[in-house]
């Protein structure tokens, strides 16, 4: 369940997959509504679905961790909502278990690094930002798994990281 | 006859006149500046030849270079389109010189034409009425008092070195008049060391109505209907339409004949437009002649049926016009919305850059010229003018509802359009029903009402931007998770 | 009044429609198979609803289920588009029952058009001529050869079990008539159990020429002119123009009444088609009526100015016709070429498969009506149909050059298209003349010009090819050279 | 220099660059007379150009060593030549030179591998083809450089290498 804003419109919406009927067809719930949705086409650069029978095309603008820029049916939209991506890359980097005797910072996504807020020796908290990566139009800081002095940063800015390349080393 | 024709011009238009010389069998040569290498016109012409740097001073303006072009290529005749040299009485004149067929009126004409004091002088000597004032300038207060009482208050004082609103004043009697007189001559002797100053009558909620011209170098002349050009914002066109809902056919006859006359009265050739201001009170003053094709000349084409760039070649070849004017017929209704590629909410400015992605509009009755295609650039050294998107219907109706879906169906990705801001204006009471001004846009408030259009149309939307959302951050979560589980699918989808 | 249309169709007569119904302010339902989730009438409709697997058995001709989106979208009417259920009087009865209105002429009616037998005989019964012959079946060969001396020969001997030149003899007198009707009579008991034979008289050298036809509920009946189709390849259409090079006003008139008399005979409503043959010595005969709107409608709606779809839509709602016979009048010149995916050396193939690019034509006077867009797919379940390319012209030559452009500016990848056909087609000097005739392409050679044609452009094309391909090696050993000199920007080009 | 021939055209063509006017511009020169080319884009796809002063689009659509599929201006295009490539690669790889101390067999081009023709053990000769690659839509032998014993393969079908991979090596 995820909270969104839309701006310009009133209200808020709360909205979620309630049910998977196949690999191209969902059952979403938006507020107390229920809707059918099948996709039809999708790349990184957008999407095209059925809800409820009506044909959408929507195209993924701009992703920052709380909004979202969208162009719906050629009507460009601006969307806000509370991802809890960071929280969730945290959790499967190994923030939230008790990884501690882990070395490797390992990226759970394959991503651009866009800033790398380390050096080499640096200390870090549990939980502080070592990167930030953009993975499909949208940044998500990597986070550090456990208190500790940085062994060493594995990533440059620009880069590419596929999914479970070091990030660097926490001692 | 012409066989080969240089056009100087770039954009929509290039391929306009291109089209029909395709048609006709003649051979093109197309000219570009560095930022137009990849452009249509340059695919699309027979020869293209590159002709200096983006700044249409160093390119499109620059005479001598595409002077070099038309006789390097051969080309025996040129084509101006809209803008640019096309009504350069230099540039006409040139040609002449060169002994090549400039297709357009003498530069001569041009000139006259070009010179508005003495093209308002022909006409009032032709009895074409023009907006009621000062035959030239006005030597003293005292004049312009006399002649203020005779058309009758609210007159415009006007500096003839002014422009963009700078030295022109609004008054409504005598002492404003006085005041306003001593205050436009400081502003303008200030501005440029010299004050010269008109006076004209001031009129409200004026219809800005053109009427399309065409005459032979025999002398024929006719007219091809009126168009109606009223929306407008910063004195530029945005829709146009024909037949003008105040234009009945006697009225049509009556001005048209005017027009005739306007065009003897400036010995013009070939293709103009003669623009006219229309007061509520339905009279019509001449305001200026276009010595070049216009931008809405489609619409003329598609109640006519005539090929207006066919006729400008036929003219320039010395063909007599192959009609009369009672041969000729309006059939039905044409509208023609000007796709620009600007921001309504930022005052209209410019928007440019790349278009990724772009769908043209089709269907029965619709036509859009366009130098659009996806990987196509607008650019930031030329006008705003992307599209131009029309649409005819046996009725006033059937041709907007048409234009509705059309705009509906036009997608531009990357620059900012005017097509939200069509759409407010064509479903508005307004102007279904006629009421059109060169106001228009203030009067009835359009802007505020495309802001509601559009939060309107977000609420619309929102269930879809919002399942968007939800099956993004879905797949998103896939990408994250360690299990593999359902999204084999996925991944091949995001590859 | 209708408010919602479910379309049960797919391709570019969906669009067509749909098109039409947004001008309208209808709402649409889209139905598609498997094969189309893709596709642009899904996207287009207000509404799409998935109904089967990809052959048409079991989606587009599936009546249950249909019905079933019909009645679950509160669909008020329904739109067949061609082909499909189109012709099928017992979908017709099947929408009729559930009250659903079907934009077309009533079961009944259709039930009697599709009866050839049977809608020859109505039209006798009403004076319009049909092809000489037998009445019905003949009994015996005496029969046959009384009927044969009656309307001369040469005449055809045909079981009305054949099809497809099967069970079907040409013969020249009374001894070749003997030998066939043996002949014909055991073909057809070998293959079917039973022979029913029909004589009827053979022309040479026909025309095919159609009257559009439409029929209010209220009993009025109009034409709207004829469309010369007869530029075909195994029966099927290619090239259709309006006006037919020759019929003549007074002609258009007297064929004209006789579909007027024709559409009354069967009771039709709606629009129609009553095709005809053209003999050589200028006598019509009336063959079929096709009980839907024909894919060549949209030349029609240029020379006519109507909207057909909204005529349908306006006499399915039980208005009369907004206009008289001696209302309508025809306006110019239109040509249809229908833009086939398919191979014209390998006997007119289907060709099909993914089309990743695709350039639509443009222009004055240009209308496409096509599913094609980057990305899209020609499939091989249904037909091969692409796109349909029209054009209007003041003259003939206005709409054929026009035309020939706009092929020119046609691209599309990935599938061997009709296109090439075509430029030779309206090239060739007996096209130009109007010189038609039902074997036009094999009458006048055009598959052996369309050859040369093309070898022709190819020696055209080489030194482009040549320079091509240097440049494609020039880079390729670029690549390969160690030294990094001047190949920074190869590399950008190439990445 | 090169021979071309084009499928339905008479005769044959030798082309070749004889000047480099600029990055984008050329002189070339076909049978006898010479034309200016200038080239507005350009991918592995196609390429657009203007051959004097006329504009041409063509794409690339297959390639094989001595036959190459092309679509000039939307009219298809089968064209005959003798290219060379393979020689050109098997030069670049030292296959010319004395470089028979050289242990590794490496890519002068950047390219997909479609075959590989040689195990780990295989006895080869100098100039036997070791592996196919595909590159711009084009096949190119990658032939050994030395006679030798096949130490290691380094490639696998379908594989993606960069220029200076490292093919097989070979002692």
């Amino acid at each position: 369940m995820m909270d969104y804003k839309i701006k310009d419109v009133e209200g808020a919406f709360a909205g979620e997959i309630i049910k998977r009927l196949g690999d191209d067809e969902f059952t979403i719930k938006i507020n107390d509504a229920e809707y059918n949705l099948i996709i039809l086409s999708m790349d990184s650069g957008g999407i095209e679905f059925v809800l409820d029978r009506q044909y959408h095309r929507v195209k993924y603008l701009e992703h920052t961790t709380n909004q979202m820029e969208l162009v719906v049916d050629n009507v460009p939209v601006t969307l806000n909502m509370h991802t809890h991506f960071d929280g969730i890359v945290y959790k499967n980097s190994g923030g939230a278990s008790t990884g501690d005797a882990q070395l490797a910072l390992k990226s759970q996504i394959p991503g651009k690094v866009v800033s790398v807020a380390v050096s080499d020796g640096d200390e870090v908290k549990k939980g502080d930002t070592v990167c930030t990566l953009e993975s499909m139009k949208m940044q998500v800081a990597v986070k550090a798994h456990k208190d500790g002095s940085i062994k060493s940063v594995k990533i440059k800015d620009g880069a590419n990281v596929a999914k479970g390349d070091v990030i660097a080393e926490i001692e | 006859m012409i066989e080969k024709v240089l056009i100087a011009n770039r954009g929509e238009i290039a391929l306009r006149v291109i089209r029909t010389c395709q048609a006709l069998g003649i051979q093109t040569v197309a000219v570009y500046s560095d930022e137009d290498y990849n452009s249509l016109h340059v695919k699309k012409a027979t020869e293209a030849y590159h002709i200096g740097e983006a700044a249409p001073a160093k390119s499109y303006l620059n005479q001598e270079k595409i002077l070099e072009v038309m006789l390097s290529s051969g080309a025996d005749a040129v084509h101006p389109g809209y803008g640019f040299l096309s009504e350069n009485d230099e540039f006409a004149d040139l040609c002449e010189k060169n002994k090549i067929n400039f297709i357009g009126p003498t530069s001569a004409s041009m000139n006259l034409c070009g010179d508005k004091m003495e093209c308002k002088a022909a006409m009032l000597k032709a009895n074409v009425p023009t907006v009621p004032g000062s035959p030239g300038l006005v030597k003293d207060v005292e004049e312009s008092e006399k002649i203020a009482n005779d058309i009758g208050y609210p007159v415009l004082l006007k500096s003839v070195y002014g422009g963009g609103g700078r030295g022109i004043r609004l008054v409504n009697n005598d002492t404003e008049l006085h005041q306003a007189f001593e205050s436009v001559t400081g502003e303008s002797i200030a501005a440029v060391g010299k004050s010269a100053i008109i006076v004209e009558k001031f009129l409200q909620k004026t219809r800005h109505i053109e009427y399309q011209m065409a005459r032979d170098k025999h002398g024929n002349a006719v007219h091809l209907f009126e168009r109606e050009c009223s929306i407008q914002r910063r004195n530029q066109k945005l829709i146009e339409q024909t037949p003008s809902p105040v234009v009945d056919s006697e009225t049509r006859e009556r001005i048209g004949d005017l027009v005739v006359k306007a065009s003897e009265a400036v010995d013009y050739t070939n293709l103009g437009t003669a623009e006219f201001l229309r007061s509520d009170d339905g009279e019509f003053y001449f305001i200026e002649i276009n010595a070049r094709l216009q931008v809405e000349h489609p619409i003329t084409e598609m109640v006519s049926g005539l090929d207006l760039v066919k006729l400008q070649i036929d003219i320039a070849n010395g063909e007599p016009l192959p009609f009369k004017q009672s041969d000729l017929k309006m059939n039905g209704y044409a509208i023609e919305c000007r796709i620009n590629a600007e921001d309504t909410f930022l005052d209209f400015a410019p928007s440019t850059g790349p278009v990724p992605d772009v769908t043209i509009p089709a269907g029965p009755s619709v036509r859009c010229d366009t130098y659009l295609y996806p990987g196509s650039t607008v650019s930031p050294f030329y006008d705003s003018l992307m599209a131009k998107l029309c649409t005819w219907g046996q009725t006033f109706e059937e041709s907007r509802t048409r234009m509705l879906t059309a705009l509906d169906d036009f997608y531009i990705e990357g620059v900012e359009t005017s097509i939200p801001l069509y759409k407010t204006i064509l479903q508005s009471k307004e102007y279904k029903s006629g009421q059109l001004s060169t106001d228009f846009l203030k009067r009835y408030g359009m802007i505020e009402k495309l802001e509601q259009d559009l939060k309107d149309e977000k609420s619309e939307k929102s269930k879809a931007a919002i399942a968007a959302a939800i099956i993004h951050s879905e797949y998103f979560k896939s990408l994250v998770q360690n299990r593999q589980q359902n999204n084999s699918n996925w991944k091949n989808r995001m590859s």
